[in-house]
């Protein structure tokens, strides 16, 4: 990785924070801040309890439309490496959904390019969580909140 | 001469197909795929009336009015909810 | 722990993220987001080349000031658990300084309570950074950047 | 009837001390204890004049007409640089 490196991974494995954190300072002695992201399954949503989640996605579109959203962020800060790892497949309670690192040697620049791609990967990028939950399987509708929080990097 | 149109998540579900194929020479923009495929039958018809979906051509996201042309790879899904 | 639990740790032995950021969501399936920062040791400041850092702290202090920088932040948003780590002795190049973790059922609050506690640990946490460097010890001199972002809070 | 006093960082160095006791019926506030602390000798005087310190009592920072009494640890020290 050289310091503008940029890692997507879609995958059904986990992955372990702390490796990703290293792989985003290994030879990169120059970004002193790292933030990270990571989602994970929680055992409720919108009053039902949840035993589980199955992660949908579109192969192609969604590495494009990452790597978009990880470019808009080179351009409006000042920040080293990035890394997004999204799962897919069947995941269960307290798992681990998604992370996303980024390193800068500004820390308000890495929390501002996290908090940005966290926000625009939830309105673009092609991700659908169908839950298991005790009425049975359901696929999750949008949140008008999500679209709001995006829009707001525009202002 | 085609446009491969592929759905996803709900929509997949409910029209219980992942993927058509649209003769290149009866479509200009996305939103008459959309109009072509609603006249299938009263179910599609009535799933695509009913849902606020998203297009994208070729992996880019892109508003009804975008045009088509042969070899692109159009699909339609419902609001993204990853992360 | 608890969902509102708080770690405060001051040590000398690294720490791992993937262990820290599990502690927080340990029986705790209600919190979504988790949102890290890990400083690390750059190899330059101000144009030297750093070969270590030795960091010193004012024991008692320090831990009655990262409590009260948390509680500051858990009043001001919505967060579950909060783990704050500082590394304290003799540290080299690449190796790990610092570690923030919030846990919140919301990213927005754990993105802004995660920069808070990192703005006012850098200004009001008693720790001191000496310096190894080409030429010679060097203690490090406070920035005036780090004030400005933590009085940013305020407004 | 004292109040410890004690030195961090640079400070510490410079002083080529860590920690001091004061008779608590000296003084009233920090900057009193800065005062008398700054008469011990020309090197101390100029440490103390030449730093902008920073000062704590009980673990808590306060500013220099903040009152102190008997018992307390009165903590004397440079700006801050951890995270």
């Amino acid at each position: 990785m050289n310091n503008t490196s940029v890692k997507i991974s879609i995958q059904t494995q986990d992955f372990n924070l702390q490796d990703e954190v290293d792989l985003l300072e290994q030879d990169n002695a120059v970004d002193g801040a790292v933030v990270t992201f990571t989602g994970r399954v929680r055992n409720k949503n919108e009053g039902l309890t949840v035993s589980g989640l199955y992660l949908e996605h579109y192969s192609g579109m969604t590495e494009k439309s990452l790597a978009k959203i990880i470019a808009q962020a080179q351009q409006r800060w000042q920040i080293g490496r990035v890394s997004v790892i999204h799962r897919i497949g069947q995941l269960a309670i307290g798992d681990q959904i998604v992370f996303v690192g980024v390193t800068s040697m500004h820390r308000q620049d890495a929390f501002a390019a996290a908090e940005f791609i966290m926000d625009y990967l939830k309105v673009q990028a092609p991700f659908w969580k169908k839950e298991l939950t005790e009425q049975g399987e359901k696929w999750l509708d949008a949140k008008q909140s999500d679209n709001k929080q995006a829009q707001q990097w525009n202002n | 001469m085609t446009i491969k149109v592929v759905f996803f998540a709900t929509l997949r579900e409910q029209l219980d197909c992942s993927e058509v194929q649209v003769p290149a020479s009866e479509v200009n923009t996305i939103a008459d795929i959309k109009i072509k495929l609603a006249r299938k039958n009263e179910h599609w018809q009535q799933v695509f009336s009913h849902s606020a979906l998203l297009s994208a051509i070729n992996h880019d996201m892109v508003q009804s009015e975008h045009t088509v042309k042969t070899g692109d790879e159009v699909a339609f899904f419902p609001p993204v909810t990853g992360g």
